[in-house]
């Protein structure tokens, strides 16, 4: 099958989640960008539990997206509070404390 | 596809899994109690949670007398001895966290009952993480265990610091976690499973091609950040300024030790066949984890900060035994979780204290320590034996901890082990010089504007620098204690 | 023989009465009377050691037969060499009594059977790698005759101190380290190994630094203090090193038992015997102030002139010489005096009696010419050592212990009476004033300068057949050495005893004699130049009055000939010729010293007869050719060039090498400490601190408080490592 | 040899006594200062007069072979035990720190100095003392490893809190310095751990002194025991104090409270030497014949540069500090000849400069507290002013320069004569080269010493002090001075009171030294 093509598939995923990461400004398309990481584990683990014939992986995947969901509704609950309080989403913004 | 089909109820071993569940029963226990009668409730909270803690220890107790090694699930979830004792240390530490917490959140307007559901449930995920050998069950763990974190950390909503602490840590959480999950991936593509065991078979046995060292080194960095090791510990210092002072004592201790507890199974388990991969690693990020924070620490002003940097290079102490551990596997294990029990106390006895302190001067900064010894000599003492302990200075324990790193160095032996061996040595120095600073500001300098009236100290928080002291001083008298747990831990993790 | 075993007494007594005055002087005896209690310990040391001389001198006219030297017996009694030495002992015994069959042949040799030392060991001092060390006590003639030496003339000043610091500030104290010397010195003199031997000897330099310092509220003699304790120390790196060489080769700190090894086989360890005697001699030269470390003795002058008179004339000065008689083998092989005929001993020893004398002539400080013709005698003693007189040296430190005692004494008397000055220009015509100072002052004068038949004369003149004879080769230049400064010192003596007493008191009061307690020790002491001499008399001056058998008596009962005849010592035969020399050059120096200073009394109108100068016994009478004589030879000769040059030499060069190596040391030490300390070691200590603080500094960079950057150093690091680890394993 | 009955814990009692005493005052209120006092006091005259109790049941005659010994379970996970004995090289050493604690107390008595808190200033003076005898007594590393360390924060406190100007700086200096050391030395004594053998070649894994010394590390190839030993270098080395390593010192002597500078210079520097001859030398006597050259390198190197520094001081108090290098510079050459001569003449001189120093070091407080100056150009004339203590400064200054007679002189010539024939395996040349530039340094120490006397004794006092009133040595100081006095002269008099003991234990190790050395 074609393994490769959805390993591949799954790293350009991958890098364009980290790239979103550490590029974009807005909280909330971070998130987004995380998601599309975790989505990218995904295939991964999918296409590997297939390819080695056990179930391991799809369950791996099940847990994955669960707990991406639960993530996602603390992040977004994070990002809200900071909007509340500083009235901006920009992660730039918050550098209060350094050094 | 009759895989699928083929579902077979798991056989749960009740006892085995009666911590857990004893945790989980306590902490809905708080949510309905508070969902009931919820202001009138608020005064029994911490008690109820203090008790539910103590309890839980009753189950684990009772396994350990019982002492047979029980595992479930195809080996994913294993209760032997190692997972006992780090049970029971994380509970202990959550415990002293809980009495700590007590009057911070109840003189701040916080949500009480949520604070302690929230904390249990952290303590769940360690708790679980302790018994995990699967990477599954591991993953699970180790959300369980942050998720709740990043919300205690912005726990204080008015602050803006707080909020900030609760983004950066969560960002990054998240951001280490996809990460390691990409390695995991490709662990299980390689290895075709999620046991540690198979892993360990098929790594072991399989050629080295780059995915493996491509995956376990995501996996491994995913947990180097939760213990914040350099370069991926950007995430604490911040992170400890801004969260409230008992959740950062919670996340120095016990959320580093869960994040031990995981490097433990993973390097001595799953991935002992690939020590070349593995020990260069270590060393390398023990080295500079040591340096790098011990380094930054001596330019800090606010205590807290300055105990965020020393608890990062206390990390980096506690990875050293990594890097011998295929050399000298049972003695960097003992090692780590000497360190790790150990480390608990120190470091939140020294968090107590600052919590203590902070209550009257309202301040963080090292120079508000000024004059303590006149005016709270007590505290200054307790605070005294803290900071030798964490300086490794007998008696206090720190010692026996960092006797117990050379010790497995040694017992490796070779030119890197030793270099490695003279690192810590330099570190340990550098590292009093900023403990020092605390001290001397302590003892040498008069009060601030002469404001020399004494420090109320509460009773949670006095039974709370009980414990950790007498603690500390116990295995710095009589280390021959906490090695016990070090020794039986060792055999079963290794036996598993 | 009860006293020569149990010897310790004798220091025990004066180091009592030491602990007595110090710590129950003020408050129960009186400070003032403190001087009872050392009178009393001094005199029952005389009597002491009096009767050690008696029973010692019996022990050697009828000797027992333990005292006499045979085979084996005499290995027993060294306490701590091993049981190898003994071997040789035997062979040392054998040695001994054959050489001592020889020694008959020589003319002065003994045919007296050997008597060996008395050597008791008390209980074990010190014990170090399973060695254990005695300390004990030898006594043998040459101890005896210093304990003599040392308790008259202590007692002396003791007597005679009453009445010179009489209320003085600190006389208890004074009282208190009189005693703590005799006591020390008595030690050393009876020191029975090397380690008692240093310890002696540092502590009468200690003693000595105490009383130089005695005023100490003026810093000149503070200063004087230091140097000489430091000079002394420079010193005594060549006795540690030198004691330690010995140490190493024999392998036992027993003065008898090395002196025995030695003389059994002469030609061993020559080497090693070299070193330690050339290093030893660096502690003589310090304590004995020979050339070049005399420079402090002069400046010792200013402690109270009873302490000079006991200290840094009769005694503590001698201590070096002592020395080197005790252990004499270990100089005899190790600068082969035996067989050369000229060695370092003996040319140090020469030069610093020359130089000495020379010096003497450029002082107007009373004092310090006597301190300088110390310096010279010393030199004398140590040349007559260098020569193999080693009788002789003994006998010269015996007589002049008395007369320059009897010259310190007198001095301090005089300034007594002149107003506590020293400086000869405000003295003079004190004849008539104090005349028992005068008369005993002359007397030493004349036994000083060698005048027949005063001591000094008898124990110069074998001084100068020693070195005219030596052993194998004769000592031509010692003797021209001797010669000139036998005549220098006659000269500087009458020149001091012009200033002093004859013309015009130059001072201003009224000088007085001084009371009884001064000038009764003065006589007792004047009466000793007089007869010191008869000690040693050579036998044939004896024959006629059929005295011979008192004849050579230092040299029969002082002379420890169980070593020395082993080294086959020889002794001259007396010599007239030598005498008359001595005796005429002597006699020479002080007329014309005379007829220099008294010139004016009738000797004008004589000039013309100078043609017959040529007939030696007037031409002393010729005026002109006295000027010519004084102004043009000795003036020109020895006191402008030899003199001035000398004191330059001194002043400039040695006492200012001295001083300078002090403020060299503290400014090496300044810059040391300052560059090298501060600097480098302690600078690259603090550098490396700040080093550490400031990259701690420059790390927070890291922390940047954007989240994003700690994402991008996550996800960097992490991206490195995994191709590092891809391309490395 | 096991003891029995009383004699298995007596020993502990001697050390553990003080801290006990420590305890008590803790819990004793502030206001009852007469109490905590006694309390003090009395705790350490009881731990001394256990020490003369031992002192009397002491077996001379087996000086060799440890007595009182204990051997308890300690910490089994790492096969450490509590064992402690004492021998004729410890017992000397304990009495010393027994002896010099209440000395200090009393003298402390009534002036603790600035910024007072008498509780908190006894308590850690006892804290100390426990660490001290602790480390003499102790027969396992990693025991003597913790006493060792005990020692450390009450130093560090008494000189930061007590000390003077620049406290700060110099307290986290000596600290900062003592745990490098310290940390390399676990390090070295880990290794002896894993890897010394038996004779059989089985690995021991003992921290058991006494099996250590036994073995003499046979089984440990020669290039390693350099390494080892160059770990314990370090650790002891800094302590002693050895050149380059001394700069810790001057500091740490001139800030600290008088009772500070007298501990650290009468018992604390030798926890170094003490380390030297009972670990270094007996457990690795190839590492130490290797490194014996170089540490009696430093040792003279030591003797002059600290004579010399002392001669461009202008502080009383530092001249003495650096007095201090110099003559642990005679000790450290006495040990690096690896002879038995040597190494007793060493150990006599810890002894000896213990007492005659710590005797300095009060002088030179009681100075500082009658004239609130040590700078030895303001001084003068202390004879005049106060008579006794001139007499006692002069006294010991004598004593300090090897005077023969008292104390100082017995470890300055034996060690000095040991280096002309040094142990087998050790070059000849170079080691008599060192005995003279070491006597050289005797020369440099007379100058120094009276240099300080001349200008501080002697001379009239200066006009500044003229309306001082100053009294002279008071009861407290006579109490606390005089057994020092009577030791150095006692010593000094009849050094076989020290000789005798220590001389059996020193000839064992330097048997086994000479063994491997000839052995091979």
């Amino acid at each position: 099958m074609l393994l490769n093509q959805f390993l591949i598939l799954g790293a350009l995923l991958f890098s364009v989640g980290v790239y979103g990461v550490l590029a974009r400004r807005n909280g909330v398309m971070v998130l987004m960008s995380i998601e599309l990481m975790l989505n990218a584990v995904n295939i991964n683990l999918v296409v590997f539990g297939v390819q080695h014939g056990v179930v391991s992986g799809q369950v791996f995947a099940l847990f994955v997206i669960a707990v991406a969901a639960a993530e996602v509704g603390v992040g977004l609950a994070i990002v809200l509070l900071l909007y509340r309080n500083r009235t901006s989403i920009d992660v730039e913004d918050f550098d209060l404390m350094r050094g | 596809m009759d895989v699928l089909l083929a579902f077979t109820r798991p056989s749960l071993d009740w006892h085995a899994l009666a911590p857990e569940l004893t945790l989980l029963a306590v902490g809905t226990l708080i949510t309905l109690v508070d969902i009931i009668w919820d202001d009138r409730s608020k005064r029994a909270m911490p008690t109820l949670a203090g008790m539910g803690l103590l309890a839980t220890l009753i189950p684990i107790l009772t396994l350990a007398v019982d002492g047979t090694e029980r595992s479930m699930f195809g080996g994913a979830y294993v209760v032997d001895d190692f997972s006992l004792v780090l049970k029971a240390l994380f509970l202990i530490s959550g415990y002293v966290v809980v009495l700590m917490s007590v009057d911070y959140i109840r003189d701040g307007d916080y949500y009480e009952n949520e604070y302690y559901t929230l904390m249990l449930t952290s303590l769940l995920g360690m708790v679980m993480m302790s018994s995990s050998r699967d990477l599954i069950s591991v993953f699970v763990a180790l959300e369980l265990l942050s998720i709740p974190a990043y919300m205690l950390a912005a726990w204080r909503k008015g602050g803006s610091r707080s909020n900030e602490a609760g983004l950066k840590y969560y960002l990054m959480g998240v951001f280490a976690s996809a990460v390691m999950l990409y390695g995991m991936s490709l662990v299980y593509g390689l290895t075709g499973s999620t046991n540690f065991d198979t892993i360990a078979q098929e790594l072991g046995s399989g050629p080295s091609n780059s995915i493996a060292i491509l995956g376990i080194l995501f996996v491994l960095i995913g947990f180097a950040f939760k213990v914040s090791a350099v370069p991926f510990h950007t995430w604490a210092p911040d992170t400890y300024e801004g969260a409230p002072t008992p959740v950062t004592a919670f996340l120095a201790v016990a959320s580093k030790a869960a994040g031990m507890v995981a490097l433990i199974q993973l390097v001595f388990v799953a991935f002992l066949g690939r020590d070349d991969v593995v020990q260069p690693f270590f060393w390398l990020i023990s080295a500079l984890t040591m340096t790098v924070g011990n380094l930054i620490a001596l330019r800090q002003t606010n205590i807290v900060r300055l105990l965020a940097y020393s608890g990062i290079a206390q990390g980096g102490f506690m990875l050293v035994p990594f890097a011998v551990a295929a050399d000298a596997p049972a003695r960097a294990i003992e090692a780590v979780v000497i360190y790790l029990a150990i480390y608990a106390f120190m470091n939140l006895g020294a968090f107590t204290v600052v919590l203590a302190v902070a209550r009257k001067t309202r301040s963080g900064e090292i120079d508000s320590y000024a004059g303590l010894f006149q005016y709270a000599p007590g505290l200054a003492v307790a605070m005294t034996i803290f900071l030798a302990a964490l300086a490794g200075i007998p008696p206090a324990g720190g010692w026996f901890a960092k006797f117990g790193l050379f010790r497995a160095l040694l017992d490796a032996g070779g030119g890197w082990a030793a270099a490695l061996g003279v690192i810590v040595a330099v570190n340990t120095v550098i590292a009093f010089a900023y403990y020092a600073r605390v001290l001397m500001q302590m003892w040498f300098q008069p009060a601030a504007e002469g404001d020399e009236q004494p420090i109320v100290v509460t009773g949670a928080i006095g039974a709370a620098l009980t414990v950790t002291l007498l603690a500390t001083m116990a295995f710095g008298v009589l280390p021959g204690l906490v090695g016990h747990f070090g020794e039986v831990s060792v055999l079963s993790a290794l036996g598993g | 023989m009860w006293m020569l075993e149990n010897a310790f007494l004798i220091p025990l007594v004066p180091a009592i009465s030491f602990v007595v005055i110090l710590f129950f002087g003020k408050r129960f005896i009186g400070a003032n009377r403190v001087h009872i209690v050392g009178i009393t310990a001094l005199g029952l040391v005389w009597v002491l050691s009096a009767v050690a001389a008696f029973q010692w001198t019996q022990r050697v006219e009828n000797p027992s037969p333990d005292a006499i030297v045979e085979m084996a017996t005499h290995g027993g009694d060294h306490g701590d060499d091993h049981d190898a030495d003994h071997g040789d002992d035997h062979d040392a015994d054998l040695a001994v009594v054959s050489t001592d069959h020889s020694g008959g042949e020589h003319g002065g040799g003994h045919s007296s059977p050997l008597i060996g030392p008395v050597i008791s060991t008390f209980s074990q001092w010190w014990s170090n790698g399973g060695i254990e060390f005695a300390v004990g006590t030898l006594v043998d003639g040459l101890t005896v005759l210093l304990l003599i030496v040392v308790a008259s003339i202590s007692l002396l000043v003791h007597i005679y101190s009453t009445e010179y610091v009489k209320d003085d500030r600190r006389y208890v104290h004074y009282y208190a380290f009189l005693s703590l010397f005799t006591a020390a010195m008595l030690f050393f003199v009876m020191a029975q190994n090397i380690v008692q031997l240093i310890v002696g000897w540092e502590l009468v330099g200690v003693c000595s630094f105490v009383l130089i310092g005695h005023w100490w509220e003026e810093k000149p003699n503070t200063d004087a203090a230091l140097k000489a304790f430091l000079t002394n120390r420079v010193g005594d790196i060549g006795l540690l090193v030198g004691m330690i060489v010995l140490w190493g080769t024999f392998q036992t700190f027993d003065i008898d038992a090395i002196n025995t090894l030695i003389s059994a086989d002469p030609g061993a360890h020559h080497l090693a015997l070299l070193v330690a005697a050339c290093c030893l001699m660096a502690a003589v030269a310090s304590k004995s102030g020979q050339f070049p470390l005399h420079t402090w003795l002069p400046d010792a002058m200013a402690g109270p002139t009873p302490v000079s008179a006991l200290i840094h004339a009769a005694t503590m000065v001698v201590a070096g010489v002592y020395m080197i008689a005790r252990l004499y083998p270990v100089f005899y092989e190790g600068l082969s005096i035996g067989t050369s005929s000229i060695n370092l001993m003996a040319f140090i020893g020469g030069f610093t009696a020359l130089i000495g004398a020379g010096l003497a002539f450029a002082q107007w400080d009373i004092k310090k010419v006597l301190a300088y013709s110390t310096v010279s005698q010393l030199g004398y003693m140590v040349m007559a050592l260098g020569v193999g007189a080693w009788t002789a040296a003994i006998f010269h430190l015996f007589t002049h212990a008395f007369f320059k005692a009897c010259l310190f004494l007198g001095a301090g008397s005089v300034s007594h009476a002149a107003h506590h000055t020293f400086d000869m220009r405000k003295m003079g015509g004190l004849k008539k004033a104090m005349p028992h100072t005068y008369r005993t002052f002359v007397i030493a004068s004349l036994a000083l300068a060698g005048i027949f038949p005063f001591a000094g004369f008898w124990s110069k003149d074998e001084i100068l057949l020693g070195s005219l004879v030596g052993q194998k080769n004769s000592y031509p230049l010692m003797l021209i050495f001797g010669c000139a400064v036998a005549f220098m010192t006659a000269a500087y003596m009458t020149r001091v005893i012009w200033y002093t007493f004859h013309g015009e008191f130059r001072g201003h009061g009224q000088p007085h004699e001084s009371p009884k307690m001064m000038t009764v020790p003065l006589w007792i002491l004047a009466g000793m130049a007089v007869l010191g001499g008869v000690f040693n008399l050579p036998g044939p001056v004896l024959e006629p009055f059929g005295l011979e058998g008192l004849a050579h008596r230092i040299q029969t009962y002082a002379e420890p000939s169980v070593y020395l005849s082993g080294l086959g010592i020889s002794h001259p035969d007396p010599s007239l010729n030598m005498a008359l020399v001595g005796l005429a050059l002597a006699v020479s120096g002080i007329l014309v010293t005379y007829l220099y200073y008294w010139r004016r009394i009738g000797l004008h109108g004589l000039t013309e007869r100078n043609s017959y100068a040529k007939n030696g016994y007037t031409f002393l009478e010729n005026k002109y050719y006295l000027d010519h004589l004084y102004n043009d030879v000795i003036v020109k000769t020895v006191k402008r060039p030899i003199a001035n040059w000398a004191n330059r030499v001194n002043q400039n060069v040695l006492d200012r090498a001295v001083d300078k190596a002090g403020e060299t040391a503290r400014d090496t030490g300044r810059w040391i400490y300052k560059w090298v300390d501060q600097g480098v070691i302690d600078g690259s200590v603090n550098a490396a601190a700040r080093g550490a603080d400031s990259s701690g500094e420059g790390l927070r960079v890291i922390q940047s408080g954007k989240v994003q950057n700690y994402g991008q150093l996550l996800f960097g690091s992490a991206a490195v490592l995994a191709i590092v680890f891809v391309i490395v394993v | 040899m096991e003891a029995t009955g009383f004699d298995t814990w007596v020993l502990s009692l001697a050390v553990f006594l003080p801290l006990v005493g420590a305890l008590v005052m803790m819990v004793i209120p502030k206001a009852y200062e007469a109490e905590m006092k006694l309390v003090a006091l009395g705790s350490s005259l009881a731990a001394l007069a256990v020490g003369v109790y031992l002192a009397f049941q002491f077996d001379y005659g087996a000086a060799g072979n440890l007595q009182f010994v204990v051997d308890k379970g300690w910490i089994d996970v790492i096969n450490s035990r509590y064992i402690v004995g004492l021998d004729g090289l410890s017992l000397p050493l304990l009495l010393l720190s027994l002896v010099v604690v209440p000395l200090c107390l009393i003298y402390s008595w009534n002036h603790v100095p600035e910024p007072g808190n008498t509780k908190a200033f006894f308590i850690l003076l006892l804290i100390l003392s426990t660490g001290m005898n602790g480390t003499f007594v102790s027969q396992d590393m990693i025991l003597f490893f913790v006493f060792f360390e005990v020692v450390l924060l009450p130093m560090y406190f008494l000189i930061g809190v007590w000390g003077g100007e620049e406290r700060r700086y110099a307290s986290l200096k000596f600290f900062l310095y003592t745990l490098f050391g310290s940390a390399l030395m676990i390090i070295s004594f880990l290794a002896l751990f894993f890897l010394s053998k038996d004779s059989s070649g089985e690995l021991l894994h003992t921290f058991d002194m006494r099996v250590l010394s036994d073995v003499a590390g046979v089984g440990i190839v020669k290039s390693t025991q350099v390494w080892i030993f160059a770990g314990l270098f370090m650790g002891f080395g800094i302590k002693v104090p050895m050149f380059p390593f001394h700069t810790w010192l001057p500091d740490a002597h001139t800030q600290a409270p008088t009772v500070g500078s007298v501990i650290l210079a009468a018992v604390l520097l030798k926890l170094g030497t003490y380390g030297f001859v009972r670990i270094a030398i007996p457990f690795l006597p190839e590492g130490a014949i290797a490194w014996a050259p170089w540490i009696g390198l430093l040792a003279v190197i030591g003797i002059i540069y600290g004579a010399l520094a002392c001669l461009a001081q202008t502080d009383m108090k530092r001249l003495i500090a650096f007095s201090s290098v110099a003559h642990m510079g005679f000790v450290m050459l006495g040990i690096s000849t690896l002879t038995d001569f040597g190494i007793n003449a060493a150990v006599f001189g810890m002894i000896a400069h213990g007492l005659i120093t710590g005797m300095l070091f009060f002088v030179a407080g009681s100075v500082k507290e009658r004239f609130h100056t040590l700078e030895i150009s303001r001084l003068g004339g202390l004879l005049k002013s106060v008579p006794r203590m001139g007499w006692i400064l002069g006294f010991a200054s004598m004593a300090s320069l090897g005077l023969p007679g008292l104390a100082g002189f017995w470890g300055e010539f034996p060690a000095i004569l040991s280096a002309y024939n040094p142990g087998a395996g050790l070059p000849e040349e170079t080691f008599r080269t060192y005995m003279v530039i070491a006597a050289l340094g005797t020369v440099l120490a007379a100058g120094y010493l009276l240099w300080l006397y001349q200008r501080t004794a002697f001379g009239e006092p200066p006009e500044e002090f003229a309306d001082y009133e100053i009294d002279d040595v008071n009861r407290f100081e006579w109490i606390a001075w005089t057994p020092f006095l009577v030791g150095i002269l006692l010593f000094g008099i009849w050094p076989n009171l020290i000789f005798n003991v220590t001389d059996d234990v020193v000839t064992g190790i330097t048997a086994s030294v000479e063994a491997i050395a000839t052995g091979r």
